[in-house]
């Protein structure tokens, strides 16, 4: 008995190679993300090229702790990747070895963040402080969120790669991937339109 | 968001085994089609409410702070003893706003009608993501229920509008509302999540699922309208959610976005919104037309006229609407310099729909035409559809909306547009489907009793609110007689209330249609309106896994009616 | 399982990246004028994106409609800023 | 249809009265041009014994050239529509002509609050008279608003006039009239702005030059005393 599924259809179809439904799935769904973030981040351009005075209050920010934050994040994307890796290449308990390296680096940066949120409200910049400091803590916030939201899924993919499970795994660690990647480069930008320019 | 057909390397399964439990059959369900009656029982619940809303509102315009029949049971505070104060009026117009778009328009046409239709149109057994869509119609569930709450906590609902402008939504001394307006917040953003994973799916389900022989260019029509609005909704809610983010910032961390005082700008919000408000028109309208494509070559006996026009028309329409949003801001204190282009803009889109009218009216030449109930609302929903496309045109120009800028014209002429859309071509779409969805025929005198009422009493209704908004009456006022300009509109008022109350009637005729149907309704044939697409191939109602053993295979386009030597040309290959 | 995925050089492209953060970060100390130091500041951000991208995310390697996906949102993104600069920025009426 | 129309009052409102009736008339046409054709083909091709419906489908240009001309045709009505409209809305929201009379008005919830300029013609001087809900102007003379608001978005709604503008806080919006007709006319407010938007309305009252001249003489009487005051009990805050 051979049931229809789509990758039966793939078979019979002409080779113009679907992409997987999963990575369809996930670009479509970053799609999404990169206008709502877009929308954002349009909303604090033009108010930060209407305000002048925003500079001075974005040299507040510690960019020393954004830099560092910056290449966490940046190095957790590698970490990811070399998950990915793994998984193809030299199974489970590598890629957990490198899943481990990511979830503690996402925890990293929102420990640092949080450092730094603690001494911007110690020295009295609170969302209600300005127009930048509303901005400043809805966009690193939102950020924040989906760091969180990344952080939970690569944990329960480093859970399941740690039992062994790696089947289940397989490629969600490349579809989460896809995810903690976009987040990093939110924050790549994120990075020089608070703290740097 | 895991597909589970990507576990097996070979792909030959079913996505997932028929469930058993009463639970995981009917409640927690991962079935397209028993999802699809989930999202259709939620937007049929709300178009009651919304309805309901629209009856108070008709009726407080008529004899304003009288009592209102049927309503003594409202309580405190919303309405006292069956009489409305200014408070409640506004919490209504905002409210019917919000439930008619969100939560009865977009459940009905993309959750039921695209859930259902998608992967039985193109051959599917289910969705992509199975899991994800179950997903999705328990977040629109867990919405529905925060904007339920919302009418009872302290303050009220929203009544900002369902725009929901700031300043006035952003401070709750404005309009005396606390957590009305976080939860309507909360209620929209949940919304939108489940759209958007709803959309993913539909979009991931329409590439990757096609049966064989399913191209692109032989697609149903439906199935371009539903795909083109979950990319038209992907696309456009992004900004929106921001603007709630930081509308949700501004009313409970003391953000300064909205607030000009801080610094802000109200106009910001109106921009974000737009920009997500107008496409999401298209995102409501594609779905009927889609509906209306359907039904039209059935009961015509003929194939759609020029499809690949329509399907160019429909794309550069959903590319155009998302350049048109400041049409809604001609009068809002936006820059000269923006008003023009996006004018011009607004009435260029006028030129793709003016396409797929044309072509759906060639459709109907040289026909040989049948008029059961579907035919009915579908012919209703093209000639609403026409009325309400024309007189946009009159908004679109932006001098003459400096006049009919938020008087009971607009009213009048979003009603034409999305009611075509929402009502007609969902009970098109509903008399239609009913077979293949519930195995039973609809009771056919009935449906004609329920389509005369309603095209009579609905043209009845919103002719006249034209001529309201004419004559200058503002939208979202709560009476009209404190007015002297509009003391003499106050007749023509009172007829408009009556018409409504008999249009809301005449749905009873669906109400008990729909139960009698469901339980005695004569039992459907697969194919009982002779047919091409997919759908039909297969028993009414389908089975869990949609097509048992047999694999559908796709020869043509859908369709083929009146070719030489056949009446018609299934799309399937007959075994 | 394995997938046919191509995986590049990956301590290439993090090299890489580390190396524009810390020249983004030496752009403030060059003494350019703030337009040019924004300019060259965001210059460096695209590039990263792109690295990251490209071979991180593998866009290089993918079908080219893939890349179209992002690039509907990214021209939505530009339309929005191209109508709120002159709402917002300029000071005419 | 146009008769529903309130009077119009004002220099620019018959521009807009035109247009309006112009679009009402290509709009008719369609209509009944699309309405005639689905009522003569539901009636012509409804099903009959022995008929058989034409299997076209519309692909080949030929064919659909029975579409593509008429959307062709929609195509340069919207030039047209275009054309007219941006001349009009120059006129109207363009940049204004010089002003003859200068009034600041305000929307407070619930109140339009009018500021009329005294003798001295300038605003913002201490003879300025404050009144809530009536606003005094001559006919015949370019009457230049400055538009703001204390809370939230109101909106400045004449319907004799064809005069409609969002009053936005943080915003201050010129927008000009030019009365043609003698006469009170009623002032409301369009957008919803919290429970008391509806009856949130103000008169305007438009003066002959003559009586303009002794409501002027009446409001600061020759030789009193000029200081800043307010009329019918209204709110003297700027």
């Amino acid at each position: 008995m051979t049931l229809y599924t789509a990758e039966a259809a793939r078979v019979a179809a002409p080779p113009a190679a679907l992409p997987v439904s999963g990575k369809l799935g996930m670009w479509l769904f970053l799609a999404s993300e990169v206008i709502l973030f877009g929308g954002l981040i349009a909303s604090y351009v033009v108010m930060r090229l209407a305000r002048p005075g925003w500079a001075a209050e974005s040299a507040h920010l510690s960019v020393m702790l954004g830099a560092v934050n910056t290449a966490v994040l940046l190095t957790s994307s590698f970490s990811i990747v070399m998950a990915h890796r793994a998984v193809d290449r030299e199974g489970a308990a590598v890629a957990a070895r490198w899943l481990t390296l990511t979830v503690l680096l996402g925890l990293v940066f929102l420990c640092i963040k949080g450092i730094e949120w603690r001494g911007e409200l110690g020295a009295g910049f609170a969302p209600s402080t300005g127009g930048f400091w509303s901005f400043y803590y809805t966009m690193t916030g939102l950020h924040a969120l989906h760091v969180t939201a990344g952080i939970v899924i690569n944990g329960i993919l480093l859970l399941l790669a740690a039992a062994g499970r790696l089947a289940p795994v397989g490629r969600r660690v490349e579809f989460a991937g896809l995810y903690w990647h976009f987040v990093d480069i939110v924050w790549i930008f994120l990075f020089p339109l608070i703290y740097l320019i | 968001m895991i597909p589970r057909a990507d576990s097996a390397a070979a792909g030959v399964h079913v996505p997932h085994p028929e469930p058993r439990g009463f639970w995981r059959r009917y409640v927690f369900s991962t079935d397209h089609k028993t999802i699809a009656k989930q999202y259709l029982g939620i937007g049929l619940f709300w178009a009651v409410a919304g309805g309901f809303a629209a009856y108070l509102i008709r009726w407080q315009l008529a004899w304003p702070g009288e009592q209102v029949p049927l309503a003594a049971w409202i309580p405190e505070p919303m309405m006292f003893g069956g009489h409305m104060g200014p408070e409640f009026y506004n919490v209504l117009v905002t409210m019917h706003g919000t439930i008619m778009v969100f939560f009865v328009a977009m459940p009905i046409l993309l959750g039921a009608f695209g859930n259902f239709l998608l992967p039985l149109m193109i051959g599917a057994r289910d969705m992509a993501f199975p899991r994800l869509n179950m997903l999705s119609v328990w977040t629109l569930t867990a919405a529905s229920l925060v904007l339920l709450a919302s009418f009872f906590v302290p303050g009220g609902a929203a009544a900002s509008g369902w725009t929901a402008y700031p300043p006035l939504s952003a401070r709750p001394e404005y309009t005396g509302v606390g957590w009305g307006q976080d939860l309507w917040i909360l209620a929209v953003a949940l919304e939108f999540a489940s759209f958007l994973m709803g959309g993913i799916n539909f979009l991931v389900t329409t590439v990757n699922m096609r049966a064989r022989g399913m191209t692109f260019a032989r697609l149903p029509v439906m199935v371009w309208m539903q795909s083109t609005a979950a990319i038209v909704f992907m696309l456009s809610v992004g900004p929106l959610i921001a603007a709630a983010v930081m509308l949700l910032m501004d009313r409970l961390a003391g953000t300064g976005f909205y607030a000009p005082e801080a610094g802000g700008q109200p106009l910001l919000w109106q921009h974000l919104f737009w920009f997500f408000g107008h496409p999401e028109v298209y995102v409501i309208l594609l779905p009927g037309v889609g509906i209306i494509g359907e039904i039209l070559p059935v009961f015509c006996r003929k194939p759609l006229f020029g499809y690949r026009y329509i399907i160019g028309a429909t794309l550069a329409a959903s590319a155009l609407s998302f350049f048109t949003w400041a049409h809604h801001m001609f009068i809002a204190g936006i820059r000269n310099l923006l008003v023009m282009p996006f004018s011009v803009t607004t009435i260029l889109i006028s030129v793709p729909f003016a396409l797929i009218v044309f072509a759906l009216i060639a459709t109907l030449w040289g026909a040989s035409m049948r008029f059961p109930t579907p035919m009915l609302f579908a012919l209703g929903a093209l000639s609403v559809f026409v009325m309400g496309g024309l007189t946009g045109i009159f908004n679109g120009s932006a001098p003459v909306d400096i006049y009919l800028h938020d008087t009971h014209f607009i009213v009048a002429h979003f009603h034409y547009t999305l009611i075509s859309v929402t009502f007609f071509a969902s009970f098109a779409g509903l008399y239609f489907w009913f077979p293949k969805m519930f195995g039973r025929m609809m009771n056919e005198p009935l449906g004609k009793v329920h389509f005369w009422m309603t095209f009579l009493f609905f043209n009845l209704t919103f002719i006249p609110m034209h001529l309201v908004g004419i004559g200058g009456m503002m939208r979202r006022i709560a009476d009209p007689t404190q007015y002297e300009l509009l003391t003499g509109l106050q007749p023509l008022n009172r007829m408009i209330t009556v018409t409504a109350v008999l249009l809301l009637a005449g749905q009873l005729a669906l109400v008990v249609n729909f139960i009698w149907s469901l339980l005695r309704g004569t039992p459907a044939l697969d194919d009982p309106w002779s047919s091409n697409t997919l759908e039909w191939s297969t028993s009414s109602p389908p089975p869990h896994d949609n097509w048992g053993r047999r694999e559908p295979l796709v020869v043509r386009g859908p369709y083929e009616y009146s070719q030489p030597g056949a009446e018609r040309l299934p799309q399937w290959q007959v075994d | 399982m394995s997938s046919t995925t191509h995986h590049p050089d990956y301590t290439g492209v993090w090299l890489c990246l580390m190396g524009l953060m810390l020249a983004s970060l030496a752009v403030g100390n060059l003494g350019l004028s703030a337009p040019v130091a924004a300019a060259l500041i965001f210059l460096l951000a695209g590039v990263k994106a792109l690295l990251v991208a490209l071979y991180f995310m593998h866009l290089r390697f993918e079908q080219i409609a893939l890349a179209g996906i992002l690039l509907a949102p990214l021209a939505l993104f530009a339309v929005l800023l191209l109508v709120l600069i002159p709402e917002f920025v300029s000071t005419a009426p | 249809m146009l008769d529903w129309l309130p009077e119009n009052a004002s220099t620019y409102g018959g521009e807009i009265d035109s247009l309006f009736s112009f679009i009402y008339g290509l709009v008719a046409v369609w209509f009944v041009i699309t309405h005639a054709l689905i009522l003569f083909f539901v009636i012509r091709y409804r099903r009959r014994e022995g008929a058989r419906a034409v299997g076209v489908h519309g692909h080949t240009l030929r064919q659909a050239a029975w579409i593509l001309v008429p959307t062709a045709v929609v195509l340069l009505l919207d030039v047209w529509i275009d054309a007219r409209g941006a001349r009009v809305w120059e006129l109207i929201k363009g940049s204004p002509p010089a002003a003859e009379v200068e009034v600041g008005v305000n929307g407070r919830q619930f109140n339009w609050e009018f500021r009329h300029p005294g003798p001295d013609g300038r605003l913002g001087s201490e003879d300025d008279l404050l009144a809530d809900n009536t606003l005094h102007v001559p006919v015949g003379r370019v009457v230049l608003v400055t538009l703001t608001s204390s809370d939230v978005v109101h909106s400045l709604f004449i319907p004799h006039l064809r005069l409609k503008q969002d009053a936005l806080p943080g915003r201050r919006i010129p927008v000009w009239f030019e009365v043609t007709r003698a006469g009170e006319y009623e002032i409301v407010c369009a957008e919803l702005c919290g429970f008391g938007h509806s009856g949130m309305s103000g008169r305007l009252i438009a003066h002959t030059p003559e009586s303009y001249e002794s409501w002027l003489k009446e409001t600061w009487p020759p030789g009193g005393p000029i200081a800043a005051r307010t009329e019918e009990g209204g709110s003297a805050t700027p």
